[in-house]
C-alpha cells in the first residue's frame, strides 16, 4: 500500500497517521531489516506501527518525501541530500544521522590494496556521491591526493592531484559491483552488495571504517518540521536502543551491512 | 447523364489521356472499348475523380465534380457505382459484408442492408457464398460481387470496368440482363468498359473507341456496325476465320442498311449464281440485323454487277483476300517459338 | 554466485503474486491507453503522409516530429521529464499511477508507429473502394484501414504488449511493482536467486502466452 | 503430355475438384471451360502441385509431381509454365525484372537474361514499358507481362488461366498467334482455361467443360462442335441472337459433317424456297467448316423434308423457336431493377 | 531548478561528442548483427508457421519459443543472465564490447518479430510465383519474400534502430557509454542540467533523423 499520508486516517493536527510509512531504496534489504527492526522493537512502545516503503529511483523518493508522502525516508548521507537540495531545490530536512553503510573495496585478484598493480582498473559507482565516497576512501588509503581546495564530498576523478597508484577508473550502475568482479581488478562498493551476492569475505581487501561523514540521514520535508508526529519520529529513530542493535545483531540482512554511527 | 470535354490526364511527362470528349445520355449504356493500355480504366476513374484530370472538366448528372468537396463531394460519388478492373474486394470481410460496406458507410438500417445483401447475393448468382472471404472465392466470384456491391447504393451512374471480362457467358449474360434492366427500368446511365464485342452489340446504345488516350472513333452501335471500313466497325462486327475458297473469289459483305431481308441470300443466288457462305456472322443487334460474311462466288461474274446486286439488297461488297489473320495488328507477337 | 540471503522458496508466492497482479493492472490500463490513442496517432502520421488520404506535409511533419518525442528519450529520463505532469494529474509522483503517464506517452509513440507501418500494408485500391463509395475520411480509416490491417495490428499489439513489461520493468524505480521489477530489484540488485528464477519462468511464460495467443489471433485475422 | 486421373480436391467439407480425368497429349492445346466457380483455377494449380490433391494422380511429362520433391520437383516445376488467372506480379519489380525473375533464379547468364527479356517483351507488345512497375501497368498489360514471365523458362508444358481475359480482340489474337505457335514450333503442350469460345474454337484441340467440379463434357473441339444437342456445343458455337421471324417458321441449323459444301444455301434455296437467315456463325475452326444458323422457312414445307434437304448437304435441322435469350442460365440475375 | 554542479556549457562536448560516437559505434554494430541474424530468424518463424512456406509445427514452436526468451527479461536482467556468455566471448563483463552481446540478443529477438510481420503482409500468390517458377525455398525468401516485404522491413529496421539507442542507455549500467547513458548518468542521477539538456536535443535529432530517414526509404520503396 503506497501512497501519501493523507490516505491514512491523520492524527489530529498532523499532516500524517499512526501508520508511518519510511521510504528507503528498495534494493537495499539492510534497510528494510533495520526499518522492520525498529517496527517490531521500538515503534510499539510510541503507539506507532512503521511501514517500509520500499523506492528505487532516489530522486523519486525524495521528491515524494518531500511531497509529505511518506513521513521519512533513509537512504542517504548528508552529501548526497545536499546535492539533491542544491540542484532540484526540494525541500528536505535532515534530522540526523542513524546508521553507517559500510564500504569497502573488494577483489578477486589481489590480497590487499597494496597488491594492487600500477595502472589496476578499479571499478567505481556511478553516481557522484558514491564516487566521492570512493574516491575518499582511496585518498584516505594513501593511494591519490586532492587538488587544494576540493570538497572530498563531492570530489570527481578530475579533482585527482595525484593518483600515485596509476589507476584506471570504471564506472558502474548500483548493482553491478559484485558482477563487475571478474572483470576488473577491484571494486569499491557497499558490503551489503557483496552479502548480497555471497561474494566469499576474503576478496574484501580493504575496509576501512564507515566515516560519520557518509552516515544515512533520517530525512524529512521540510513543510513538516514542526509536526507533532515528526517528534514521536525522532523518538524512534533515536532511541538509544538503536545504536546499540546495530552494533551487536546477528540478522544476516543487516549485520556486517549497516554498522552504528561511528563517532567521527 | 455524363459529359466530358478536354478531359487530359497525364502522369509525369505522358499524357494517359489526351482531349477527349464524350457524353452519354441518361438511360444510356456506353461502351468504351480500345486496346489495352488506352486509358479505359484511367477514363473511369477520372469521372469519379479517383484521379484527378490534369485538365478538362467532367460533369455526372450536371455537377461538377472538381469542384466538389467533402460531404457534397461524397454524395455525388454515392450516385456512382464503380466496378472495379480487379474486383477490389475487402481481404477481411466475407462476400456479404463486402456488399453491406457502402450500405453501412451509408447509415442504412441493419434490416434494409440484409435484405439487399440478400437480392444482390441473389442477382449475381453468388448466394451460395455468401459467407466465403474472397480467398476462399474464384476470379469469376469475386468479380460478381465487385458487381454486386457497386449497385449497393442503387446509383443512378454506374462505371463498370470490364465487369465481365473473366465470367463465363451464361454468367455474363445474366450481368448483362441487369445491366439493361437498371437501364430500361430505373433510367441508369452506365459506362461499360469491355473488350468484349458481343457485350457492346447486345447492350451498348453508343461506343467510344480509344486509343493512346484518344478518341478515335465512336457513334450509335447499330450506326458503327455498318459504317464503312471503320477499324471499330470491324472490330465490333469482326469477320469469322474462313476457309479458304478453292477456285472461288472471295468477297466480303457487310450488312448497310436496316431493312434487310434475309431471304436477300436466296435471291441473291437467283442473280449470281451459287454463294458459297465460308464465313458469317449475322444477328440482330439493336433491333436491326447487323452482319458480316465471307463468300465465294464464281470468279468469272463482273465486279461491278456483283456489288449493284448486293447493294440492292441492303450489302456493301469488297473483293477478298479476306483471311483474318493477315491483319495482324501493330502489338502482334510474332508465331515463330519463344527464343 | 548463489545468494545465502535467498528468499525462501515457499515465500517466494508472497512477493510474486501480487507482482504479478500489479504488471497485470499496470500493462493492462496502459495498453488500453496506448490503443487508444497510440492507434489514431499511427492512422493520423500515415494519412497524412504522402502515401495516405489526405497528404498535408506540415501536420505530417509535425505529428510525426511529436510522436518521436515519445520513444527518443530513454525511458527513466522520459520519466523524469514528465514528473511535472504527473504531478499535476496525479498529484503524486510515486507508484502505480505515477507510472501509468510515462509509460502511457512511450507505448502511444511506439504504437503509433507500428500501427502507420501496419495501415500501410493496406492495398490503395482498397482505400478507392471507400472513396467511390462516398464513404467519410473517418469510416474509411476504420472500416477500410483498421480492418484491413488487423493481423499486422494485433501482431503490432503483441509487440507493444511484451515491450511495455519492459518498460514496467524500469517504471519498478519509482515505485509501481510488478514482475520486471521483482526481477531487476530482488534478482537483480539483491541477487535473491530464487526471487529471480521465479519472475524469469513467470516472466517467460508470460510472454510466450502473449505471443502464442498473438499469433493465434494473427491467423485467425488472415483469410 | 498431361494426365489426370481421378483427381480429387476438397476444401474443408466442399468437394471442388471430383473424380477428373483428363488427358493432354504432347503438343496439343486443350481448352477447359466451364462456370466461373466451378473448379478451373482450382485444376490448374493442381496440375503443378500449388495444390495438393485430395486423392488421384497427375502425372505430367511422365512424371508423378506429388511424389517428387526438393530438387527434382523444383526441376518439374520449371518444365510448367503458369500463366495466373489475376497476373501476380512482384510489386516492388518493374516488368523486365518480373520476367527475368525466373531465369535469374535457375542462374542464367545476365546477357541471356536480357535478350529473352527482351524477346518476351517484344511479342507481348510490352517494350515500352519495360520499366514501369506494376501499379503503373493497365490491367492489361500486367496480364501481358505474366504471360511473358510463364514462357521465361521455355517449358514444355503451358498452363494459361484466363490470360486472355482482360485482353483487346487484337492482342488477344497476338497472344493465341503466339500460344499455336509455341505448340506448332517447339511441341508445347498447353491448357488454356477460358470463358471466351473463339479463343477456345481458335487454338484448341481439345475442350473439356468443368462444372461443379465435374468434367461433363469433353472431346475435340471439332466433334464437340458438330455433336448434337449438348449443353457444351451449344455454348462453344453460340447463336447469335436472331430477330423474330415474321410469318416464317424458324429453324435452327448446325453443320454436322466435316465436308459441308459453303454452297449449300443457295442449293437448299432451289429446293426449299426463299431461306431467310436470321442468325448465323459460320467460320473455319480446326480446319473444317463449322457452323450454327437460325433461319427462317415456308411454314407450310413438311418437317420431314426440311430435314431430309439439309441433312443431304450435311446440317442437323431442329424446329424453333430460338432466341437466345429465352434460355437462361442458372445463376442469371433478374432483369428488374436492383430493389 | 538549475543545478549548481552543472558541467561548463564549454566543457559539455568534452563529454558528449565521445558519447556520440560510442552510442554511434555500439547501435551500428548491433544493428548489424541483429540485421544479419534477426532476420533469418523472422524468415524462418515465419515460413515454419502455418501460413508460411514449409509449415513445421515443431520447429515453428520451437525457434518461437528461443526468440521470445531474448524479449521475455528486463534488459537489465538479460544482460545479468547473459554474463556468462560475455565473458567467454569477450573476457570482460563490462564496457563496449560487454554491451553488444544482450543488446543483439534483445535486438536479434526484436527484429525477428518485426520481419516476421513484415513478411506475412506479402500476398500468397506472389510466394506461388516462386513455387510455381522452380524457385528454391531460399530464392523465395530473398528474391520474394524480404524483396516484397522490403518497405516494412525497412520501417521495422528504423524502429528497431530506435529501440537499441534506448537499451544502450540500459547498457551504459555496465559501463558501455553512449549519449543514453549519459542523459541518465550525469543528466538524470547527478542532475547536471547542461548534461541533461544536450544529451536530450542530440537523442531527439538523432531519433528524428532515424525516422525521417526511414521514411522517406519506405516511400521511395512503394511502388
Ligand atoms: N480456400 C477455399 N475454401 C473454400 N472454398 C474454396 C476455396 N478456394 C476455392 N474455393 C471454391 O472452389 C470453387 C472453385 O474455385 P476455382 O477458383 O477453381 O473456380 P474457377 O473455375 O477457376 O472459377 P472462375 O472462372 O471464376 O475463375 C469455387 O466455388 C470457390 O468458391
Ligand atoms: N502511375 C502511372 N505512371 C505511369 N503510367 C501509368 C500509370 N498508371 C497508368 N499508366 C499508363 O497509362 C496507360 C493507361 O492505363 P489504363 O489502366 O487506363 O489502361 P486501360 O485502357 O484500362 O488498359 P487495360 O485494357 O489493359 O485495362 C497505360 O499505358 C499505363 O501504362
Ligand atoms: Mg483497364
Ligand atoms: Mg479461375
Amino acid at each position: 500500500k503506497l501512497g501519501g499520508g493523507d490516505d491514512e486516517k491523520a492524527v489530529q493536527g498532523s499532516h500524517f497517521s499512526n501508520n508511518f510509512q519510511i521510504a528507503y531504496q528498495a534494493s537495499s534489504a539492510s534497510e528494510l531489516a533495520f526499518l522492520e527492526y525498529l517496527d517490531r522493537e521500538i515503534a510499539p512502545d510510541h503507539g506507532i506501527t512503521i511501514e517500509p516503503v520500499g523506492i528505487e529511483d532516489g530522486n523519486q523518493l525524495d521528491q515524494a518525501t518531500a511531497d509529505g508522502e511518506y513521513i521519512a525516508n533513509i537512504y542517504q548521507h548528508k552529501h548526497w541530500l545536499k546535492q539533491v537540495i542544491d540542484a532540484t531545490g526540494m525541500e528536505l530536512t535532515a534530522l540526523g544521522p542513524v546508521f553507517q553503510w559500510s564500504y569497502s573495496m573488494y577483489s578477486s585478484k589481489h590480497d590487499s590494496i597494496d597488491d594492487l598493480p600500477e595502472g589496476a582498473e578499479i571499478a567505481l559507482l556511478n553516481d557522484p556521491a558514491n564516487t566521492a565516497q570512493a574516491l575518499w576512501i582511496l585518498e584516505r588509503a594513501g593511494k591519490i591526493t586532492f587538488q587544494d581546495g576540493v570538497d572530498p564530498w563531492a570530489a570527481t576523478e578530475n579533482d585527482i592531484e595525484d593518483n600515485i597508484g596509476g589507476y584506471e577508473f570504471t564506472y558502474m550502475e548500483y548493482g553491478a559491483g559484485p558482477r563487475t568482479l571478474d572483470s576488473v581488478d577491484a571494486v569499491i562498493d557497499y558490503n551489503m552488495s557483496f552479502v548480497d551476492a555471497g561474494t566469499p569475505d576474503e576478496y574484501r581487501i580493504y575496509e576501512p571504517d564507515a566515516p560519520r561523514e557518509f552516515a544515512g540521514q533520517l530525512v524529512i520535508g521540510t513543510e513538516y518540521v514542526d509536526d507533532p508526529q515528526v517528534e514521536k519520529l525522532e523518538e524512534i529513530f533515536f532511541d538509544v536502543r538503536v545504536q546499540e542493535y546495530l552494533a551487536t545483531n546477528d540478522d544476516p540482512n543487516l549485520s556486517g551491512q549497516l554498522a552504528p554511527v561511528s563517532a567521527e | 447523364m455524363i459529359e466530358i470535354s478536354g478531359l487530359t490526364k497525364t502522369y509525369g511527362p505522358t499524357p494517359v489521356l489526351d482531349g477527349i470528349d464524350l457524353t452519354v445520355g441518361d438511360a444510356q449504356i456506353a461502351a468504351v472499348v480500345g486496346p489495352s493500355g488506352a486509358g479505359k480504366s484511367t477514363l473511369a476513374r477520372c469521372i469519379n475523380l479517383l484521379e484527378r484530370p490534369t485538365s478538362g472538366s467532367i460533369t455526372v448528372a450536371g455537377q461538377d465534380l472538381a469542384g466538389l468537396s467533402g460531404g457534397s463531394l461524397r454524395r455525388a460519388r454515392r450516385q456512382i457505382g464503380t466496378v472495379f478492373q480487379s474486383a477490389n474486394l475487402l481481404r477481411r470481410l466475407t462476400a456479404a459484408q463486402n456488399i453491406a460496406l457502402p450500405m453501412r458507410h451509408q447509415g442504412l438500417r441493419d434490416a434494409e442492408v440484409r435484405s439487399r445483401v440478400a437480392d444482390l447475393l441473389e442477382r449475381v448468382g453468388m448466394l451460395h457464398r455468401a459467407n466465403h472471404y474472397p480467398s476462399q472465392l474464384s476470379g469469376g466470384q469475386r468479380q460478381r460481387i465487385g458487381i454486386a456491391r457497386s449497385l449497393a447504393l442503387q446509383p443512378s451512374v454506374l462505371l463498370s470496368d470490364e465487369a465481365t471480362s473473366g465470367l463465363d457467358p451464361d454468367a455474363t449474360r445474366a450481368i448483362l440482363d441487369l445491366l439493361t434492366g437498371l437501364r430500361d427500368d430505373l433510367g441508369v446511365t452506365i459506362l461499360v468498359i469491355t473488350h468484349e464485342m458481343d457485350v457492346v452489340r447486345g447492350i451498348a446504345d453508343v461506343v467510344a473507341q480509344l486509343d493512346h488516350g484518344r478518341i478515335v472513333e465512336q457513334g450509335s452501335v447499330a450506326d458503327v456496325v455498318r459504317r464503312s471500313d471503320s477499324p471499330l466497325s470491324r472490330a465490333l462486327l469482326p469477320m469469322p476465320a474462313a476457309p479458304v475458297a478453292g477456285d472461288l473469289r472471295t468477297w466480303e459483305l457487310r450488312y448497310t442498311e436496316d431493312e434487310v431481308s434475309p431471304a436477300w441470300l436466296s435471291r441473291v443466288s437467283r442473280e449470281l449464281g451459287d454463294v458459297a457462305v465460308l464465313a458469317a456472322l449475322v444477328e440482330e443487334s439493336g433491333g436491326v440485323p447487323v452482319g458480316r460474311l465471307t463468300v465465294g462466288l464464281d470468279p468469272l461474274l463482273d465486279e461491278r454487277r456483283v456489288t449493284q446486286v448486293l447493294a440492292a439488297v441492303g450489302l456493301a461488297a469488297e473483293p477478298g483476300p479476306a483471311r483474318v489473320d493477315d491483319a495482324r495488328p501493330a502489338t502482334a507477337g510474332r508465331t515463330e517459338s519463344a527464343a | 554466485m548463489t545468494s545465502l540471503l535467498a528468499t525462501p522458496w515457499a515465500d517466494v508466492d508472497d512477493l510474486l503474486v501480487p507482482a504479478l497482479g500489479e504488471t497485470v493492472r499496470m500493462v493492462g490500463i496502459v495498453m488500453a491507453i496506448v490503443v487508444l490513442l497510440g492507434g489514431p496517432l499511427g492512422l493520423l502520421i500515415f494519412n497524412t503522409s504522402p502515401l495516405g488520404l489526405t497528404p498535408h506535409r506540415a501536420v505530417h511533419v509535425s505529428i510525426s516530429w511529436v510522436a518521436n518525442l515519445g520513444r527518443s528519450l530513454p525511458f527513466l529520463v522520459l520519466m523524469a521529464a514528465i514528473i511535472p505532469v504527473t504531478k499535476l494529474v496525479f498529484g503524486t509522483t510515486i507508484g502505480f499511477k505515477a507510472a501509468i503517464i510515462p509509460m502511457s506517452v512511450a507505448g502511444i509513440a511506439f504504437f503509433a508507429r507500428l500501427t502507420e507501418n501496419a495501415v500501410r500494408e493496406v492495398p490503395r485500391e482498397l482505400v478507392d473502394v471507400g472513396l467511390a463509395t462516398g464513404a467519410t475520411r473517418w469510416q474509411i480509416m476504420r472500416g477500410i484501414q483498421l480492418r484491413e490491417a488487423l493481423p499486422g495490428l494485433v501482431a503490432g499489439f503483441t509487440l507493444n504488449l511484451v515491450a511495455m513489461i519492459e518498460y514496467s520493468a524500469i517504471a519498478g524505480a519509482i515505485g509501481s511493482g510488478g514482475v520486471g521489477y521483482l526481477a531487476v530489484n530482488y534478482g537483480y540488485r539483491r541477487f535473491d536467486d530464487h526471487i529471480m528464477i521465479a519472475c524469469i519462468v513467470v516472466l517467460i511464460a508470460m510472454v510466450q502466452a502473449i505471443q502464442f495467443s498473438g499469433d493465434r489471433a494473427v491467423r485467425a485475422l488472415t483469410h
